[in-house]
């Protein structure tokens, strides 16, 4: 049988999400809910923001992105359970995710860069 | 009617060109042979038993080997039909068309269809068995990686004669590959081929990322891991986050082909470039993908065939880890003539350049590993030994093209061409090379022959460099890539006869290496103690070739090098631990449903290509009808008996 | 037996080193005679970073010879074996630190000479430009100062920083003169620029260096540079006997053929810049809108 | 899954989530998780591909002419709303909650259909505006990047109806509650990745 984690036999299951238990620890689906009410609200208030033009079509811009990037980790955290698996604190999944994310950011932001030619075009 | 027949029919069958009827009889003439010798011999039963429903991760990657093998001749052919085309100037042997052709196919078999499957037979072959696994964590889906990367490459291949070939370079880069410059079918098999053989590869990286990290034997951590095992991690964790940008820009350029979209069109918007941009976000960090994997296989053959610890274990593992992250910051130097701007070109030659430095590192410490060792010269080791100095010169001009002012002289010269030939041949093919010859008696239960090998390895290897180094010499004399011909009175000539020669000795290499694997498969020796090099690592633990179920009791791995350690400890006479009661083991069931996904895939394809896109529809129907009932299957493994066991073991003298 | 071997290696290595030398180090060898200041700094950067990773590479080609040598797997070996020895932070420090170094070396004068190179040559007294635009499989050289356009030639004069301003009617190419300097990609729908120059009047090979389809290997041309009273010789001349560059005349030029060298007397003014932003141009409208091509042109 | 031994953790049920009390279904949500790193990247492509092109209207419609605020914001409210319904489904899969569990994956899957009704009218209309996949480098880009969104959601639709079916057949047993799971999971990163639609490609769109 195989090891899950990296060579530690005994692990004990550490979830950080209490929730998952079958029948144990029942805490009521309020982790969904106040993700849920948040993930409205984000959204509103970017709406909302574009909208009303608040502000700088750069700086609003700035602000909206960082509210989707919130919303991103609520969803990560409060509806995907990202912390859970079998492995003790910061799983493996997790490092992948983090890395994808440093690449997501890597493609973007690289694209834009190059694609916007600089001084040698006309 | 005839006549629409026969119209069709010209477009339809590549016609014409005498090498190209050559290849239809020979291809007719093959299959006819195989057909003929599996009826004759009663074997399609066992065919498809045996090999074609088979999700066992060892035949997988014999299958991997063999068609690698396969491709390696078949990109080989391409390569000497070039050379010669290229040997005089206005040379008359082949035409503009059928050279854009050929080295395309060259370039795309040879990296998507040789050294992919290539480096997936090895992982195949050996990483279960290195960390003490039973198989692969998800074996159904390796199979459906092979048999996508297999009809992929059929895909591709028919192209040869039904259609025509892609003709615009490996790259494969719009405007030129886009339907206002390329109206042919040709460019649509090299899409659809790339997008089937990528799903395929994708699937293997996250299935042995998770094997991996997940089953590995009890007290295997990931700092006791072979290095082999490492450097295919890494490799999976690359080929996870660079195939979908390929993906993305095959589609786009597909899309653009086929439902007229603008994104690299030179009309309403479309920007060629973020072809050219996306293509190069995964073409880079793809030559890491294949060159890890070899750098795995050295760093087993280099301790084994010195008998002694890897030097520098941690930074072996350090260094994989960080070439693997910082390919992803490289990709521009493939088109820093394309004038992003001064800040562009820097940061990216920059940590280009940076590479350099794991990479030396792993360098140094394969010496330092043979260094005070005791080196034996058995065939993986030769390779080995050859790839270092072959890889260092081409690692170095990697880094001379990644000063971006001297790049804008060398791109798209022949000195490129030299450099990707060193560190794919030198790097690559001699690192599977080496791991097949490595592995080869675990596979097949019996020896190749030495002699045989040693003169293949000599003409391959003095081959190589008559072939290439002359090639850097004719990039700085102005000697542009992709040209079928050129004009005497450039001093070009000289150095292109000897580059053909060169060529020439490698084809003879690569007969030897056939003719070594013929002759001993009847007189090769057998392998009877399943540790034919005094190994290290976990899969000389077993018998060879390896049971089914790998392991009859999973080990208990208390170092690095496991085989060693408990080999020693046995040595030194300490106490054995009391084996385990054999218990029963959980197999996955064989399915043929992997290869008719495939076929589904290959017909999708096919069905694209052509744009007969009811054909296509249908195919992709059954897809998705085959995915569902595989959702619908509940019991898909099966126990082997603790007595069934037994008599395995028995049979391997072992009890 | 280890004698023979060794005395093998040595007679294939002169059999290289021979073969190298045998042609000539002439001037062949186009990118080590550069006659133009950019040709030479790049000139430079390639030697720099040959020596730089000589520096290790020659080394680790060394020592494998005398490891592998020394350290063989037979009974009387009387080397030292140490199957246990594996780590060593000397060493170790050593391989990371040297490497770094180089790399930081390189890296440095790599990003100083890249900042350099999008700069003109030297002072820019008096450039000429010159609109380059890649055809399928031609190419076409305007010069809107002159009023002239050839085809698969170009004359300029020697002493002169040139700007070739880059195009392409057709899939992408790659403008490549090696004796003067290195090449700049030449993309349909954009307008780049690439500053050379010849130092001596001569005649220099330039080609395609982007594949471009079928006709490609033909897309090879002369660069003439001649002393700038001969240069104003040809420009007259060609002004008067060519026959002038018609719009049915591009069209017949933008087809896909290969041809002779050409020449023509006026061209069309703003055809160049009617390439750049016909219909594909709209990833460079921005820039071109703020004028800035129109500013170029006739400069001269 | 060749160590496949049936084997449930010494730990016992108590303390593990019933789809991850197999090693096999613990193995696939892994590989799931990593699955959703390469489809992060897939995405990642065609967001840049979009912020490369969408200024490049040629002579079609720009943003602001053909996005719709209420279009987009009421596709972007439903898809939260069945985020967040089919995490209750998963709630209830945890406190073995079977036929709360099915009505909460219903519920997800009719707001799932109506989101993409409403994308669906909302390309029709695009194109009988004569704003199709055509007609321009920024009209490519987004019909493909939404396109591919949409064509994720209706995979996730029909995923989703074929594991209610086994649901229905076998009952809630380790191997749906680890397909429910994962489809769960799949439905939420579909969501993460609406969010990034709805911010760069449509907010941003009507916002010039
Ligand atoms: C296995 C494949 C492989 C590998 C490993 C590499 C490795 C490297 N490559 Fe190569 N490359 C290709 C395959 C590969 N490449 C291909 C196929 C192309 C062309 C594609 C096409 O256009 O068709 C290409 C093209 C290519 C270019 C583009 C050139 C152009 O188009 O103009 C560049 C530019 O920077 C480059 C650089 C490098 C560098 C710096 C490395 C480094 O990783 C090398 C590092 C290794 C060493 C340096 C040697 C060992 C180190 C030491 C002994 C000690 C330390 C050394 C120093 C400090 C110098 N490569
Ligand atoms: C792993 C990858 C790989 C490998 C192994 C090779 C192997 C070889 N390659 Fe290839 N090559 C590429 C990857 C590779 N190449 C790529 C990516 C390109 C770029 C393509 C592009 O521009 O798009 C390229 C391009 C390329 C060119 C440049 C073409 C051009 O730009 O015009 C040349 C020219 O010399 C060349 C030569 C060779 C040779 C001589 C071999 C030799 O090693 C081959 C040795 C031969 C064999 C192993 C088979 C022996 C065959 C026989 C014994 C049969 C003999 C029978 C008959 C003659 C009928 N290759
Ligand atoms: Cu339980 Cu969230
Ligand atoms: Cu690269």
């Amino acid at each position: 049988m195989s090891t899950i984690d990296d060579g530690i036999q005994e692990h004990a299951h550490s979830y950080h999400h209490g929730g998952p238990s079958a029948g144990k620890e029942d805490h009521g689906p309020w982790k969904h809910i106040i993700g849920f009410v948040i993930s409205l609200l984000f959204t509103a208030l970017a709406l909302w923001m574009v909208v009303a033009h608040i502000a700088h079509a750069s700086m609003l811009f700035a602000v909206i992105l960082a509210l989707a990037i919130a919303q991103a980790f609520v969803q990560l955290f409060f509806f995907m359970h990202i912390s859970e698996s079998h492995a003790p604190q910061w799983p493996f999944h997790v490092w992948m995710l983090t890395l994808g994310l440093l690449f997501t950011i890597t493609v973007i932001v690289g694209s834009i860069w190059i694609m916007s030619f600089g001084t040698e075009s006309y | 009617m005839l006549y629409n027949v026969e119209n069709f029919a010209s477009h339809f069958f590549v016609l014409g060109d005498p090498l190209i009827y050559g290849a239809d009889v020979s291809i007719v003439l093959v299959s006819l042979a195989i057909v003929f010798v599996l009826t004759y011999y009663k074997k399609w039963g066992w065919l498809w038993r045996e090999w074609l429903t088979t999700v066992d991760h060892k035949k997988i990657g014999i299958m991997y080997m063999i068609a690698a093998l396969l491709m390696l001749f078949r990109g080989g052919v391409d390569a000497i039909l070039m050379r010669t085309q290229l040997i005089m100037p206005n040379m008359p042997f082949l035409k503009a068309q059928h050279y854009n052709e050929i080295f395309t196919t060259h370039g795309t078999i040879m990296i998507l269809f040789m050294a992919m499957p290539f480096i997936f037979a090895m992982m195949n072959i050996a990483v279960p068995l290195q960390i003490g696994a039973r198989d692969v964590a998800f074996p159904y889906l390796n199979a459906i990686s092979f048999w996508l990367f297999f009809f992929a490459a059929m895909l591709l291949n028919l192209s040869f004669v039904i259609g025509g070939s892609p003709d615009a370079g490996w790259t494969s880069y719009a405007p030129l590959a886009g339907l206002t410059f390329d109206k042919g079918p040709g460019e649509n098999y090299y899409l659809l081929a790339l997008q089937i053989t990528g799903i395929g590869s994708m699937a293997t990286g996250i299935n042995f990322f998770v094997t991996i990290m997940k089953m590995r034997a009890p007290g295997m951590t990931l700092m006791r891991m072979p290095l082999f095992t490492w450097s295919i991690l890494a490799a999976c964790i690359i080929i996870i986050f660079a195939f979908p940008p390929l993906t993305a820009a095959l589609t786009l350029l597909l899309m653009d082909r086929l439902a007229g979209a603008h994104f690299f069109t030179i009309f309403d918007g479309g920007n060629p470039m973020m072809y050219v941009n996306m293509f190069w976000m995964w073409g880079h960090p793809e030559v890491y993908i294949v060159v890890l994997p070899a750098f795995g296989v050295f760093s087993e053959v280099v301790a084994t065939f010195s008998k002694k610890r890897t030097f520098g274990y941690a930074s072996m593992v350090a260094s994989l880890i960080a070439i693997a992250v910082i390919s992803f910051f490289t990709w521009v130097h493939h088109f820093f003539t394309m004038g992003a701007g001064p800040g562009v070109n820097s940061f990216f030659a920059v940590a280009t350049m940076i590479i350099a430095i794991p990479t030396g590192v792993k360098v140094f410490n394969w010496l330092f590993t043979m260094y005070q060792g005791r080196i034996r010269t058995k065939l993986p080791m030769l390779w080995a030994i050859a790839f270092i100095p072959n890889f260092a010169i081409g690692g170095a001009s990697g880094v001379m093209l990644a000063v971006a002012p001297a790049d804008y002289q060398f791109h798209n010269s022949y000195f490129l061409v030299a450099h990707f030939h060193q560190v794919l041949i030198g790097g690559v093919v001699f690192g599977m090379l080496a791991g097949m010859y490595y592995w080869w008696p675990k596979m097949f239960g019996f020896m190749l022959n030495e002699r045989l090998g040693r003169i293949a390895f000599w003409f391959f290897n003095i081959g190589f460099y008559v072939c290439f180094l002359p090639q850097y010499w004719l990039g700085w004399m102005g000697m542009t890539r992709r040209i079928y011909t050129y004009l005497p009175g450039m001093g070009w000539t000289f150095w292109n006869i000897i580059s053909t020669f060169g060529a020439y000795l490698m084809g003879v290499g690569f007969v030897f290496i056939v003719l070594q694997i013929l002759y001993s498969i009847r007189y090769g020796e057998r392998d009877l103690t399943g540790d034919p090099w005094d190994g290290r690592t976990l899969e000389w633990s077993l018998p060879s070739p390896v049971p089914h179920y790998n392991f009859a009791r999973i080990p208990e791995v208390t170092g690095r090098d496991a085989w060693w350690t408990m080999k020693e400890a046995k040595q030194k006479g300490e106490m054995q631990p009391e084996l385990e009661p054999l218990k029963p083991i959980h197999m996955p069931n064989d399915s043929g449903r992997p290869f008719i996904l495939s076929v589904l895939f290959f017909i999708f394809g096919f069905g694209m290509v052509f744009t007969w896109y009811p054909m296509a529809a249908v195919a992709f129907i059954g897809i998705l009808l085959s995915l569902i009932l595989r959702s619908f299957e509940y019991d898909t493994d099966h126990t082997l008996s603790v007595d069934e066991i037994r008599r395995t073991e028995a049979a391997y003298g072992r009890v | 037996m280890m004698q023979k071997r060794t005395g093998t290696y040595t007679l294939i290595a002169a059999l290289c080193a021979t073969l190298f030398l045998l042609p000539g180090c002439g001037e062949q060898v186009l990118v080590f005679h550069p006659v133009g200041p950019v040709g030479q700094v790049e000139k430079q950067m390639i030697i720099l970073s040959i020596v730089m990773v000589s520096i290790v590479v020659i080394p680790v080609i060394a020592l494998l010879w005398v490891i592998v040598v020394r350290y063989r797997d037979t009974p009387d070996n009387p080397t030292p074996y140490r199957p246990e020895w594996s780590e060593s932070r000397t060493l170790e420090f050593l391989w990371w630190a040297v490497p770094i170094v180089i790399i930081g070396v390189l890296g440095f004068v790599t990003v100083q000479k890249t900042f350099a190179l999008v700069r003109p040559p030297g002072k820019v007294i008096n450039p000429l430009t010159i609109q380059v635009t890649s055809l399928d499989w031609k190419w076409l050289f305007q010069y809107p100062g002159q009023k002239i356009a050839t085809v698969n030639y170009c004359e300029i004069p020697a002493n002169r920083p040139i700007e070739f301003v880059l195009t392409s009617n057709a899939p992408m190419n790659s403008f490549w003169v090696p004796q003067l300097g290195g090449q700049e990609y030449t993309m349909p729908g954009m307008a780049m620029k690439l500053w050379l120059e010849a130092d001596q009047p001569g005649v220099y090979f330039g080609s395609g260096a982007n594949f471009s389809g079928e006709g490609f290997s033909h897309m090879h041309f002369h660069v003439i540079a001649r002393p700038q009273s001969d240069f104003d010789h040809w420009v007259q001349r060609i002004k008067s006997t060519a026959p002038p560059l018609t719009t049915q005349q591009y069209a017949v030029l933008a087809q896909r053929t290969i041809v002779q060298p050409m020449s023509f007397s006026t061209n069309q003014p703003g055809l160049f810049e009617k390439i750049v932003s016909q219909d594909g141009g709209m990833y460079m409208r921005r820039d071109l809108m703020k004028g800035k091509v129109n500013t170029h042109v006739g400069t001269d | 899954m060749a160590m496949a031994d049936s084997f449930v953790k010494s730990q016992g049920s108590q303390s593990v989530p019933l789809e991850y009390t197999h090693e096999e279904d613990a193995l696939r949500i892994f590989g799931f998780w990593i699955f959703l790193a390469t489809d992060l990247l897939l995405f990642a492509s065609l967001f840049a591909t979009y912020s490369v092109l969408y200024r490049h209207v040629g002579h079609g419609p720009g943003p602001l002419q053909i996005f719709d605020i209420t279009g987009f914001s009421a596709e972007t409210f439903i898809l939260l709303t069945s985020s967040f319904t089919c995490g209750l489904a998963t709630y209830s899969m945890h406190r073995g909650q079977k036929a709360a569990m099915m009505a909460w994956m219903i519920v997800t899957i009719l707001l799932g259909v109506s989101f993409i009704s409403l994308e669906l009218s909302e390309f029709a209309s695009d194109i009988a505006r004569g704003a199709t996949l055509q007609t321009s480098a920024f009209l490519s880009a987004f019909f493909t990047l939404v396109g591919t969104h949409g064509a994720h959601v209706s995979f996730g639709i029909v995923w989703m109806t074929l594991i209610l079916i086994q649901l229905a057949i076998h009952g809630l047993t380790p191997t749906t509650a680890r397909k429910a799971f994962i489809v769960s999971l799949y439905w939420h990163f579909l969501d993460v990745v609406w969010i990034f639609i709805f911010t760069i490609v449509y907010l941003l769109g009507v916002m010039s």
